[in-house]
Order: C-alpha cells, then sequence, then structure tokens
C-alpha cells in the first residue's frame, strides 16, 4: 500500500527512519483532498443539472442556514484539521530534536557548496559520508547568504543561516548515495548547488574514518571510501563541479555599464577565466574571491597585501612575485591588456567578496552538546 | 431575454459624457478610474505572463535552454514581482471594486474621488519605477527579497524595492478610501445587514491593506536603506538576524495571499447568486468569515517559515493557527455549493469559471492546509509543491474570478456584449490548460524539485515539458479571450441594462451607468439577490 | 459641529498632566533607575500619555463608531507582530561553534589562496 | 463639481457627513502610519532581548536631558495645535493661525535639538552600520542600536516635517479665511497628524533615552 501510494505520488525512496511516517500523513491529506474536491465538483454538477433554468421568470425560495448545518459545516473540517495538525506536529517536534545519541557534523554552506566538518576531522566538499542505522545530526551554517540543506530521500530540509546555528538530524535505513539540494535561492548557481550523502555500512564508515583520521592528514580533505572506489561514477557528486571553462550562459553581476562589469567581459575574453575562478575554489591560478586586500604568501616566503598596485603588478609580470603553492605559468600581460581593461579588471576583482558576511563572528550563548543540558 | 424590459438605457453615460483624452486623465469618476485600471492591470498580466512564459520555455531541458541562470534568476523575480504586486493586488479591488462598489452601495462616488485619481498615479509612478529597475537590469532576488542575499545582490533591486514600496501607498489609499465610502456613503435602505457580500469582501480586504501594506512599506525601507547607506539592519556581521527580516516580510505577504483571494471569493458569491437566481445561502457565515479571514490570516504568517531556522513553538503556533484560518475558506465553498441547491441555474461562462474556481481553490486549499502541517512542509517547502499551491490558488482561483468577474460585468462597464461561444471556448481551454500546467508540478514537488531552479535532475524532464505544453495552452486561452473581448468593445451587440437578469444592486443603475451613477437617487427596497419575485430590479 | 462652549483650561490641564508625567519618566530612568521594572513603567506612562492626547487633543472622545476603534486595532496588530516575533526568537534554540574545531567552522576570511587543485587535499 | 467653489462636495450628501468622512479617512491613515513604525519597534524589541547589556551602553551615549526637553517641546506643541482646533471651531481665524505657527516654532526647536545631536553621533563615530566607529562599544548590537535610533528618529523627524508642512499650509489658509466655525475639517484633520507624531516620540523617548 505505501509503495502503491508512493509510487503514484512520484515521492523518491524513503530513505531515512521518519520518511515513512511523513508519507503515511502525506496520503491521508491528499486522498481526502482528492476526495472531497471530486464530491464537491460532483454535487456543483449534479445542482447544475436538477436545477437547470427552466424559464426567463423563475422564481426560487429564500433557503437559509440552520444551526446544524452550521455546526457541522464548521466542524468537521476543523476536526480534521486539527487532527492533521497534530499527527503532523508530532512527527515535526521528533525531526526537529535530534536523539541524544546522535553524532554530529558540522555543515557550512556557502555560494555555492556544501562543506562537511566532522569533529576531529577529516573536511569534505560535496560529499556528507555517514553510517547506516546511526542518527546524525547536523549543525548547519552559511558562510555567506541563506542555504537550505535539503535531501528528498530523507525528507529534511534546514535552512543554513550566517551568523547563527541550526539543527537537523536524520537516521539513514539503507547504504546508497541520496541527492543533496540548496532549497533557498542563493544567487546564480543556486540550483548547482548540489551535494551528496553517501550512506556507508557501519564497517565501511569505521574503515574510512580511520583511514582519515590517520596521522596529520586528519585536518585535510576527505578523500573517498572503500565502496566509493570500487564503483565510482556518482551522479549527484557530478554536479558539484564548478568549471569556469564552461561557464554556462553568461556571468554574474549585470552586464552594463559599471568598470566592474566591463572587468568581468574582459576576464572571460581575455581568459583569465581559464585559470581563476571567482567562486573560492583554486583552480591553475589562485580564485579571485576575496583577493582584494588578502594577504598573499609568496613563494619567497614574503607576504603582500593585495591591493591595487599588486593586483596590476601580477597580471603585467606575473613572475616577479608568485603566489606560493602556484605554478609560475601565468602569461605576462604586458602589452596584451590596455590600460582601460586593468582598470576594469581590478575593479572587476574588488568586487568579488563573498559578502561582508565573511568577518562574522558566530556565537551564541551555549553550545548544547547532545545528551548532557 | 430577461424581464427587465421596461427599465430604459441612460442616454448620457460615464463613457460618452465627455470623451477628451483629459477628461479621463483627470477624472475623478469611480467608473473611470475603475476602468483606467483594469487597463493598466491587464497590461500587468500580460507582462507577467510573458515572464511566465520565458520560464516555462527554459524549463523544457534541464539545463541551459534559452536564457542564462542570471537571466532565469531575473525572470521568475519579476515575474512573481508583476503577479504579485502589479497584477493581482490591485486586480479585483481596483478595477472592479472601484466600479461596482458606490454603486452597490447606491453612492454617488467613493468618499475621496480626487485621492482615488491620485492611487491610479501612484501605482503608476510605482509601476514605471519597478520597470525602470527591470530595464536597467532586472532583480534576481525572489519576489521575497530575503535577506542577506537581497542586501548583497548586484543587480538592480533597489529601485524595484522602491517601485513596490510606491504602489503600496496606491493599495493603501484604494483600501481606506473604500472603507470610508462604506462607512458615509449607503443610500437609504442601505442597512449593514443588506450590503452585498462582494462589498463586504472588499472592506474586509481593505482593512488588510491598511494595516498590511505599510509593514511591508517599512521592510522594503529597511532593505533599501541598507543596501544605499548600509545601515545593516539585518545584516549578520552586526549581530542582525535574518530571520527578523522574514517575520516583517510575511507579516505582510501572508496575510497579502488574502488581499488577493478575498475579493476573489465576493466575485464567486455575485456570480454565483446571479446565474443561480437565488438568495446567497448563508449570508451572515460568509460575511462573517470574510472577517475571520481577514483577523485570522493575521496570525500564521510563520508558517513560509518553518524550516528557516525558527522556534518550533513559533512553528506550532503558527502552524495550528494556519488551519483555523483555513476552516472559514471551508465555511464559503459550502454556502457556494449549497447556493446553488433549488435554484434555476444557467450555465454561462462567469458560471463556469466560478466551477473552476471552486474546484481548484479546493485543490489549492487543501495542498496548503497540508503544508501548513508541519512536518509535511519540511519536504515539500521551497519546492515546485508550494509553486502549484499558490498557483492553484493565485492562477486557478483568484486568476478564474477576475476573469468571472470580467465576463459578468463586461455588459455593465461597456455596454456590449461579447459572444457567447468564443468565451466557453477560452474558458475551457484556460481550465484544461491550467490543469495540464499546474499538477505535473505537485508531482515534481513530490519528487524533490526545489523551486527557483535554472537546471535539474534529468529524470524530472517530462513533467516539465507537460507544464510547458499546458502553459501554452493557457496563454493560447488568454489570447483568445483578449482578442474577442476587443472586438466585442467596437463591434458587440449592445446590452441591455441588466442582461443576466441579476437582482444585484449594482444592476439599479444603467449598463453603462449614468455619469453619477444614478438618474435619480436610488432606494433599496429589498434583500440584495431577492429572486423570490420574478422582477429584476428598476434602473435608477 | 456645534462645540459647546469647552474651555480653553481642559487642554490646559490635560498639558499639565503631560508635562508631569514627563518629568516623571525622566527622573524614573534618570534618577531612580527601577531596574526590571524601569521597561515597563516608563512603556505605561507613556501609555498613559498617549491615552491623553488621543481622547482630549485629538478629540478621541467625542468621536463615535469606526472613528473610535481605528487606533486600538492598529496598535493591536503592532503588539500582535512584535509580541509573536519577539516570543519566537526568545524560544529559539541558540547554539554556538562547537569545541574543538573552531578552525573549520569560523566563517572568516582565509589567509591565504594557498589552495590547491580541485581533488586532492589542501 | 461643485469643489472649486465650496468645499462642501455634494457626494456626502450632508456636511456632517463629509466632516465624519474626512475624519475617519484620517484615523485610518494615522492607523497606518503606526504600522509603518511597527517595524522599527519589533526590530528593537528583538534585538534588545539579544544584546541587553550593549543596548544600556549604547544608550549612555545619548543626550537624555536634551531629549527631555525635546518631549516636553513637543508635549507643548501638542497643546497649541490642540487650541488651534479649540479656536477655529469658534471661528477665529487668527488666534489659529498664530497658535498655530508656535506649534511650528516648537517643531523647529525639536528638529534642531535633534540636528546638534546627529552632529554630536557623527563626530562620536556612533553612527548606524557601516559607519560604526564606536570604539567602546562592540559592533554586534552596538552598531544595531545606533541603527534603530537613527532610523526610528530620523524617520520620526521624516514625520516632523511633513506635519510642519502640514500646519504651515493651514496657517496659510487660516490668514487667507479658507477656514470658518462651520468649515475647518482640514485643521482638525491636519492637527490629528501633530498629534500623531508626538505619540510616537512619547515611545520612542524612554525607548531610546532610557534603557536600563
Ligand atoms: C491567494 C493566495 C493564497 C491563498 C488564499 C493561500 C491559502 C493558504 N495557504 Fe498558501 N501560499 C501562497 C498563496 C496563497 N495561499 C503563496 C504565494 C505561497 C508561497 C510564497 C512563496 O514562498 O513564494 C504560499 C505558501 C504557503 C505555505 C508555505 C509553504 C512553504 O513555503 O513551505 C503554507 C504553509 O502553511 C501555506 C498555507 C496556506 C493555507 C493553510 C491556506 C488556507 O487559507 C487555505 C484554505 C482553503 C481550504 C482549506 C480549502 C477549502 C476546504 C474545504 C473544501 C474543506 C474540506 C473538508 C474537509 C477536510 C472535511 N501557503
Ligand atoms: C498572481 C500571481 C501569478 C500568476 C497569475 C502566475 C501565472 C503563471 N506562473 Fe507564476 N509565480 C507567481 C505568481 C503568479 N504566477 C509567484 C509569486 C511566483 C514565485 C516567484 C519567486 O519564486 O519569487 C511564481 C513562480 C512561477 C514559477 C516557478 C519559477 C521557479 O521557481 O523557478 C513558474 C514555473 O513554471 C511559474 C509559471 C507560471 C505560469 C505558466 C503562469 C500562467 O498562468 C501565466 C499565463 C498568463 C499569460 C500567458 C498571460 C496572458 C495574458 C494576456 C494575453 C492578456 C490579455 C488578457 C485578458 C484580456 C484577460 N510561476
Ligand atoms: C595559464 C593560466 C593563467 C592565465 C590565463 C591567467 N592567470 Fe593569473 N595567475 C595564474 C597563476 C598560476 C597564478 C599564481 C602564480 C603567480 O602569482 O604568478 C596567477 C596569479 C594572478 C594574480 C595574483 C593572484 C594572487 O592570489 O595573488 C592575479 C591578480 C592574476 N593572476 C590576474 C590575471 C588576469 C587579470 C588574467 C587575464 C588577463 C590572468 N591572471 C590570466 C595563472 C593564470
Ligand atoms: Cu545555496 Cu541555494
Ligand atoms: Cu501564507
Amino acid at each position: 500500500m505505501n509503495e502503491v501510494f508512493r509510487r503514484i505520488l512520484f515521492l523518491p525512496e524513503q530513505a531515512s527512519t521518519i520518511a515513512k511516517d511523513v508519507d503515511s500523513l502525506h496520503y491521508v491529506i491528499i486522498t481526502t483532498a482528492m476526495v472531497v474536491a471530486t464530491l464537491v465538483l460532483g454535487l456543483s454538477a449534479y445542482f447544475i443539472i436538477r436545477f437547470r433554468r427552466r424559464s426567463e421568470t423563475d422564481v426560487t425560495p429564500k433557503i437559509q442556514t440552520t444551526l446544524g448545518w452550521e455546526v457541522l459545516f464548521v466542524g468537521v473540517p476543523l476536526t480534521t484539521f486539527l487532527a492533521w495538525f497534530f499527527i503532523g506536529f508530532h512527527d515535526f517536534i521528533r525531526m526537529q530534536t535530534p536523539p541524544p545519541d546522535a553524532m554530529d557534523v558540522y555543515v557550512v554552506g556557502k555560494q555555492w557548496m556544501w562543506q562537511f566538518t566532522y569533529p576531529e576531522g577529516p573536511n569534505a566538499i560535496g560529499v556528507l559520508r555517514v553510517p547506516v542505522g546511526r542518527p546524525v545530526r547536523l549543525l548547519l551554517t552559511s558562510r555567506d547568504v541563506i542555504h537550505s540543506f535539503y535531501v528528498p530521500a530523507f525528507r529534511i530540509k534546514q535552512d543554513a543561516l550566517p551568523g547563527a546555528y541550526t539543527q537537523t538530524w536524520f537516521e539513514v535505513t539503507k547504504p546508497g548515495s541520496y541527492r543533496v539540494m540548496c532549497a533557498e535561492f542563493c544567487g546564480l548557481k543556486h540550483s548547482e548547488m548540489w551535494a551528496e550523502v553517501v550512506a556507508l555500512s557501519p564497517e565501511d564508515y569505521e574503515a574510512w574514518m580511520q583511514e582519515q583520521r590517520r596521522g596529520p592528514v586528519s585536518r585535510r580533505d576527505a578523500t573517498p571510501s572503500a565502496p566509493e572506489r570500487e564503483e565510482s561514477q556518482k551522479p549527484a557528486r557530478q554536479a558539484v563541479r564548478y568549471d569556469a571553462q564552461e561557464p554556462h550562459g553568461e556571468v554574474m553581476y549585470g552586464e552594463r555599464g559599471t568598470l566592474a562589469a566591463r572587468g568581468e567581459r574582459v576576464a572571460a575574453e581575455r581568459g583569465c577565466l581559464k585559470c581563476h575562478t571567482v567562486d573560492g575554489t583554486a583552480h591553475i591560478g589562485p580564485t579571485w574571491l576575496d583577493l582584494y586586500g588578502r594577504r598573499e604568501r609568496l613563494a619567497s616566503g614574503e607576504t603582500v597585501v593585495a591591493d591595487e598596485a599588486y593586483l596590476t603588478e601580477s597580471m603585467m609580470n606575473p613572475r616577479e612575485q608568485v603566489v606560493a603553492g602556484f605554478e609560475p605559468v601565468m602569461p605576462a600581460f604586458l602589452g596584451v591588456l590596455e590600460a582601460a581593461e586593468v582598470a576594469a579588471l581590478v575593479e572587476y576583482i574588488k568586487t568579488l567578496r563573498s559578502a561582508r558576511l565573511e568577518t562574522i563572528r558566530s556565537e551564541g550563548p551555549v553550545y548544547e552538546p547532545i545528551g548532557g543540558k | 431575454m430577461n424581464p427587465s424590459a421596461g427599465s430604459s438605457q441612460p442616454e448620457v453615460t460615464y463613457l460618452n459624457h465627455e470623451t477628451t483624452v483629459g477628461s479621463w486623465l483627470l477624472t475623478r469618476d469611480h467608473k473611470r478610474i475603475g476602468v483606467m485600471f483594469l487597463v493598466l492591470v491587464i497590461l500587468a498580466l500580460l507582462l507577467g505572463g510573458v515572464f511566465a512564459m520565458v520560464l516555462r520555455i527554459e524549463l523544457l531541458t534541464p539545463g541551459p535552454t534559452i536564457i542564462s541562470a542570471m537571466t532565469y534568476n531575473r525572470m521568475f523575480t519579476l515575474h512573481g514581482v508583476t503577479m504579485v504586486w502589479l497584477f493581482m493586488i490591485p486586480a479585483i479591488p481596483s478595477a472592479f471594486g472601484n466600479f461596482v462598489l458606490p454603486i452597490m452601495l447606491g453612492a454617488k462616488d467613493v468618499a475621496f474621488p480626487r485621492l482615488n485619481l491620485a492611487s491610479v498615479y501612484i501605482y503608476v509612478a510605482g509601476a514605471a519605477l519597478t520597470l525602470f529597475g527591470m530595464l536597467w537590469s532586472g532583480a534576481d532576488t525572489g519576489w521575497t527579497f530575503y535577506t542577506p542575499y537581497s542586501t548583497t545582490s548586484p543587480t538592480a533591486v533597489t529601485p524595484i524595492l522602491m517601485g513596490v514600496f510606491v504602489i503600496g501607498f496606491s493599495t493603501i489609499i484604494t483600501g481606506l478610501n473604500f472603507i470610508t465610502t462604506v462607512h458615509t456613503l449607503r443610500a437609504p435602505g442601505m442597512h449593514w445587514s443588506r450590503i452585498p457580500l462582494f462589498v463586504w469582501a472588499l472592506y474586509g480586504t481593505s482593512v488588510i491593506q491598511v494595516v498590511a501594506t505599510p509593514v511591508l512599506g517599512m521592510v522594503l525601507l529597511l532593505v533599501f536603506f541598507e543596501r544605499v547607506l548600509g545601515v545593516g539592519i539585518f545584516d549578520p556581521s552586526r549581530g542582525g538576524d535574518p530571520v527578523l527580516f522574514q517575520h516583517m516580510f510575511w507579516f505582510y505577504s501572508h496575510p497579502a495571499v488574502y488581499i488577493m483571494v478575498l475579493p476573489a471569493m465576493g466575485v464567486i458569491t455575485e456570480v454565483v447568486c446571479a446565474f443561480s437566481r437565488k438568495n446567497i445561502f448563508g449570508y451572515k457565515m460568509i460575511a462573517v468569515s470574510t472577517f475571520g479571514i481577514a483577523f485570522v490570516g493575521f496570525f500564521s504568517w510563520g508558517h513560509h517559515m518553518f524550516v528557516s531556522g525558527q522556534s518550533t513553538f513559533g512553528s506550532g503556533f503558527f502552524g495550528v493557527l494556519s488551519m483555523l484560518v483555513a476552516i472559514f475558506t471551508a465555511i464559503k465553498i459550502f454556502n457556494w455549493v449549497a447556493t446553488m441547491y433549488g435554484g434555476s441555474i444557467d450555465l454561462r461562462v462567469p458560471l463556469l469559471y466560478v466551477l473552476g474556481f471552486i474546484f481548484l481553490l479546493i485543490f489549492g486549499g487543501m495542498t496548503g492546509v497540508a503544508v501548513a502541517t508541519t512536518s509535511l512542509d519540511v519536504h515539500w517547502h521551497d519546492t515546485y509543491f508550494i509553486v502549484a499551491h499558490f498557483h492553484y490558488i493565485m492562477v486557478g482561483a483568484v486568476l478564474m474570478a477576475f476573469l468571472a468577474a470580467l465576463h459578468y460585468w463586461w455588459p455593465k462597464m461597456f455596454g456590449r456584449v461579447y459572444p457567447e461561444r468564443w468565451s466557453f471556448l477560452s474558458a475551457i481551454t484556460i481550465i484544461f490548460g491550467f490543469i495540464v500546467t499546474f499538477l505535473p508540478q505537485f508531482l515534481l514537488g513530490n519528487l524533490g524539485m526545489p523551486r527557483r531552479y535554472y537546471q535539474y535532475p534529468a529524470e524530472m524532464q517530462w513533467l516539465h515539458v507537460l507544464s510547458t505544453a499546458g502553459a501554452s495552452l493557457l496563454a493560447f486561452g488568454f489570447g483568445l479571450i483578449a482578442i474577442y473581448l476587443l472586438w466585442s468593445l467596437r463591434y458587440g451587440p449592445e446590452s441591455t441594462p441588466n442582461p443576466w437578469g441579476s437582482r444585484g444592486y449594482e444592476w439599479h443603475s444603467g449598463s453603462p451607468p449614468a455619469p453619477h451613477n444614478f438618474t435619480q437617487a436610488p432606494r433599496f427596497e429589498r434583500e440584495v439577490h431577492d429572486y423570490t419575485v420574478p422582477e429584476a430590479p428598476r434602473v435608477y | 459641529m456645534a462645540e459647546k462652549k469647552k474651555s480653553t483650561w481642559g487642554y490646559v490641564a490635560v498639558w499639565i498632566v503631560l508635562v508631569v508625567l514627563t518629568v516623571l519618566t525622566w527622573v524614573l530612568g534618570t534618577k531612580v533607575k527601577p531596574g526590571p521594572y524601569s521597561l515597563p513603567t516608563s512603556l505605561g506612562i507613556a501609555v498613559v500619555k498617549t491615552v491623553l492626547v488621543a481622547m482630549f487633543f485629538m478629540h478621541l472622545v467625542e468621536q463615535r463608531g469606526a472613528r473610535r476603534v481605528v487606533l486600538p486595532i492598529s496598535v493591536l496588530f503592532l503588539g500582535l507582530l512584535l509580541g509573536v516575533s519577539l516570543l519566537e526568537a526568545m524560544t529559539r534554540i541558540r547554539m554556538a561553534r562547537p569545541d574543538g574545531i573552531q578552525e573549520e567552522l569560523e566563517p572568516k576570511r582565509p589567509a591565504s589562496t594557498r589552495t590547491a587543485p580541485l581533488g586532492s587535499d589542501h | 463639481m461643485s469643489t472649486e467653489t465650496s468645499p462642501w462636495e455634494e457626494h456626502f450628501g450632508s456636511r456632517e457627513n463629509q466632516s465624519h468622512a474626512a475624519q475617519l479617512g484620517m484615523w485610518i491613515f494615522l492607523g497606518s502610519e503606526v504600522l509603518l513604525f511597527t517595524n522599527l519597534f519589533v526590530g528593537y524589541a528583538v534585538y534588545r532581548y539579544y544584546y541587553p547589556e550593549v543596548f544600556v551602553e549604547a544608550s549612555k551615549h545619548l543626550e537624555t536631558g536634551w531629549a527631555t526637553v525635546q518631549t516636553l517641546l513637543l508635549v507643548t506643541s501638542s497643546l497649541f495645535v490642540a487650541l488651534a482646533v479649540h479656536s477655529i471651531r469658534q471661528g477665529k481665524q487668527f488666534l489659529t493661525a498664530l497658535v498655530l505657527l508656535v506649534a511650528i516654532g516648537m517643531g523647529v526647536g525639536f528638529l534642531v535639538i535633534k540636528g546638534w545631536e546627529y552632529w554630536k553621533h557623527w563626530t562620536d563615530g556612533a553612527l548606524p552600520g557601516a559607519y560604526y566607529r564606536l570604539e567602546d562599544l562592540p559592533v554586534r548590537g552596538g552598531s544595531l542600536f545606533f541603527t534603530l535610533y537613527f532610523l526610528l528618529t530620523g524617520v520620526h523627524a521624516v514625520h516632523m516635517l511633513v506635519a510642519m508642512g502640514l500646519l504651515g499650509w493651514l496657517v496659510w489658509g487660516a490668514v487667507a479665511g479658507k477656514y470658518t466655525a462651520e468649515y475647518h475639517i482640514p485643521v482638525e484633520v491636519g492637527g490629528l497628524y501633530w498629534h500623531l507624531v508626538d505619540v510616537f516620540w512619547l515611545f520612542i523617548y524612554p525607548l531610546l533615552y532610557l534603557v536600563e
């Protein structure tokens, strides 16, 4: 029965412990809605035929309500609605209250990716690996604007707010890979802000975690788990790809007039974006996001502040000051870029900041580890 | 054609007593103002519809189709802004309300005709500012303007915010005018218990407009200040709380959905009575439930914020109160259906739209109740299920009511009859097209398709294609209406004063009415929609 | 508008009360400092003053029917938005940054661009 | 279309009705003004709940004494506006104009004090949001207090300006003899607006200046 309804209503698989409960109520309400709508439509159709106009001078009696009808009209829907609400709210409280034995994972949303951090490491971008059969509590926050962590198969969703922490939890029931999507509009690539939850059997998970925590690797980005290595292609993961070489469509930040907008066009035309990204990920060259004003560590060991002069210098004569960790492969643009273009580029780079919100210190009264008050 | 023969049309009507352009632009006649608003909102509908079609075409394929992601984001924002503030909120009150409310009350005009004219120009100014923003570079925040995205978005959010802010004043003025008119300008015989239900609906709407719109105005102003001056009231890095913005926004925008639906319900009441030739079943219940919606509607705004980080207590509070608002709508639906019982029903186009309205409203409303059930909303929030929910109400119900009103009052406003067959054809196209457009969106939402998505997983494509096909049908239906109505303005047969044989009070004046509505002072001697006697109301 | 010969002194009396209340607020707020009671008392006084202004200066006492209830209704809705939003904020669970892993969660500007190509380690 | 010659409009039926309608319209408008200020009060309440200590400290940077003077000025100006209505009801046009002028003068006084205070905040760096430079208070909360301070007092000051313009227009009308004991709807209605602006200040004053 459950399966029939699920398929008729196109619901995704039920991969978490709460999914079934949520869906059952769903079936009841939708069925009632359809039945009521059909009844009302049928009744109206019957009236239209039964009481069709017979002559232009028809008169009709004045019919008024009686108390009984009123009570019925108000009472029946009200009780139904309230009953639904209480069942639903009961489930909702369960969905809002992580069980005491849940493991914690910290989730940071930023334009346009999800970062997962396990206490004691590691970090992971785009893939959240969790064990099956164990509740997982997510503590969410955001670095820039509001995002929303949505896993359709788990029937959970929670906004990630800048400057505050929110929480949600789930317990996966079967191993597999589940799509995570950002559900709160957050800008240009909102529709690509995907990630995936990889649910591993407890043994696989344990093995993976051991591997990650071995030695100094613990603070690093996570590497795939054994089952993933064996069977690679992951549809959800592929979507979490930030390819500046095929920017789909027009770039952000207005197309018209302003200097910064022109800089953006120049950057695309001159091929800067082949090596530089504007979303925080490193590519062949360092990202331009938050570049302006940043302290850059150079290969020579010195640090410089990326001001206008440095930016210009980096374009004209990149070999002079090579950023630590990068190959000196950037071509010199001296004589290639016009002065106006350079100005536009600098202006453009200056606009690339991941919002003022970056400077937030998120703090709040208390952090309550699960279990203890 | 109907028993109102004998009463004659006025020779001089509001349309022909002065015909210069100036006499229209500077008119204080509520009827002309209503007609001007009608033209303006239909243009807005057209604009919003064009944006909608762009959205639908883009969504034909999972990847990029015709526009870029940035343009897509602008499109749904502009679609939402245009449809909500430029079209739907002023649509029924400012156009039809302005036209018939004073006539229904037996008044010569609204209380403050000059303010009424001002509201047209304020609307035009606001709309112009919004359009300017759209042309400049659009906005990509969604119609909800959530901070901190809206305060940092590099697009032209500012002029659009200010445009909406300005339009707000037009709404407030209209509301203020209607309330005052109802209180002070009722003709002899117009007791409180005789006020037509359309007027009651507008009265309830006006209360919401006056109370809620300033709140929207200020919250938009706050975003404006933050963008332009950096005052940072919602800025998390200064300790601000973005969720507070959502409270303030929805405190307006939830009641605003009732600003849209209440006048529509008023229209439905009038049309059901007129075409069933029946006194309304449960006058008091409908009037009371109007105010129930208007009042309790203010208590449920937080149901848009179940997953926003709002407290569990808050979600429970708003959830249970949403259930209470829903009841009042249910009451009305039962009363409309019950009105048909024992009537003398003539299935004309307005009544067909009413049937569409009732059926789709139940669906939209019941899915509203479903999303107000907190646990279910977690899955549905910000998916196409929500998109389908509100289009069921706003397009399926309110737009149908708008069309019902347009057809019902068309002869009243312009003294012409429209072609019956064409109108049936387009009504059926629209209802069918609507279902094909938006039913798949419920399923998409269930599947987990988030809204405001430019790209989507490929397995969802066929549902999107279906939806786009339906939208094309819808657009075709609207185009048809536009054509035959324009045709009828010029070539349609002239109408009798009361072509439907309705006993609504507005039919006491001619069709089209005389410049000051009545050639003699009207007296209201019978209940509104009293069909226990065979003759139609006399025309003053 | 047949104004019954009402004397000016009525207004002046109201004004004197208003002045006294203003001074009282000031004394309470700066000299007495009743701590936790200061907000309720000062707001209470403001409400009393408002009632006086509305009733006598704005002639609400003379008004009937609808004109009388508009202001109270708008105040009611003010209270609604204020009360419910505040209540919601007060019942929220506020979580802070958990111990031990400050580094990764602290939303802050990265100290350097030293980020490696996609896929490999940090 | 008799509005140009006589202030009485015929669609109201009776003169009393017109006056009632005007009053009702104005009251509704005042109601919407209350709701315009609502967001600011809500923001104040929530942020004060979040940052109680900061608000207390921040409030100490304001000029409580002068604010009290401002309150007294507004309350007194309200008295004069009430007297204006009182005198025009008896048809005393010049007296009306005179008391209205006094009220406007007090409004000017109010704004002068406000301007001086703003200037002081400017030099202190106690400015809203992005301009906040005050060192002895944390940015979180502190800048919000001043944001709210400037928004509340600023929006109020704009209302004062509008209200003063309105009173000025009434003075002109009274001098020109447009208002009589029978017809003085604009004076009544304009006065209402002034009083409402006064009432807002009655709340702003303790909320911002007397935080404890
Ligand atoms: C005119 C517009 C309109 C109307 C009238 C409504 C009416 C209702 N809406 Fe809707 N809503 C919107 C427009 C509207 N809505 C919009 C635009 C959004 C999205 C905004 C955005 O995010 O962009 C939205 C979003 C929205 C949400 C948030 C979803 C989310 O984002 O997660 C919720 C949640 O509770 C909700 C609930 C309701 C409810 C309970 C009603 C009720 O008033 C419905 C009452 C009607 C009925 C209940 C039907 C009649 C009942 C019967 C016939 C009785 C049946 C009998 C028995 C069961 C015995 N709406
Ligand atoms: C009243 C409100 C209203 C109306 C009428 C509509 C009408 C339509 N809407 Fe929309 N819609 C919204 C309000 C409305 N919408 C809102 C608020 C949003 C959310 C925005 C956001 O996310 O911020 C939204 C979002 C939205 C989306 C989701 C976008 C996304 O999240 O990515 C989609 C997608 O399919 C859509 C489609 C449509 C379609 C196909 C119609 C069709 O019904 C349109 C058909 C109409 C026409 C084609 C016009 C024809 C008119 C004439 C020819 C004029 C002549 C007419 C006469 C004489 C009568 N709308
Ligand atoms: C072939 C790849 C490539 C291209 C094309 C390229 N760059 Fe670079 N760029 C790099 C690399 C690698 C570095 C880091 C090493 C260095 O500093 O030279 C870099 C560094 C920079 C820096 C300094 C960044 C920092 O973090 O300090 C700036 C500014 C810059 N590039 C601008 C540009 C501009 C403007 C263009 C286009 C007109 C451009 N680049 C094109 C590869 C490239
Ligand atoms: Cu992140 Cu949408
Ligand atoms: Cu709502």
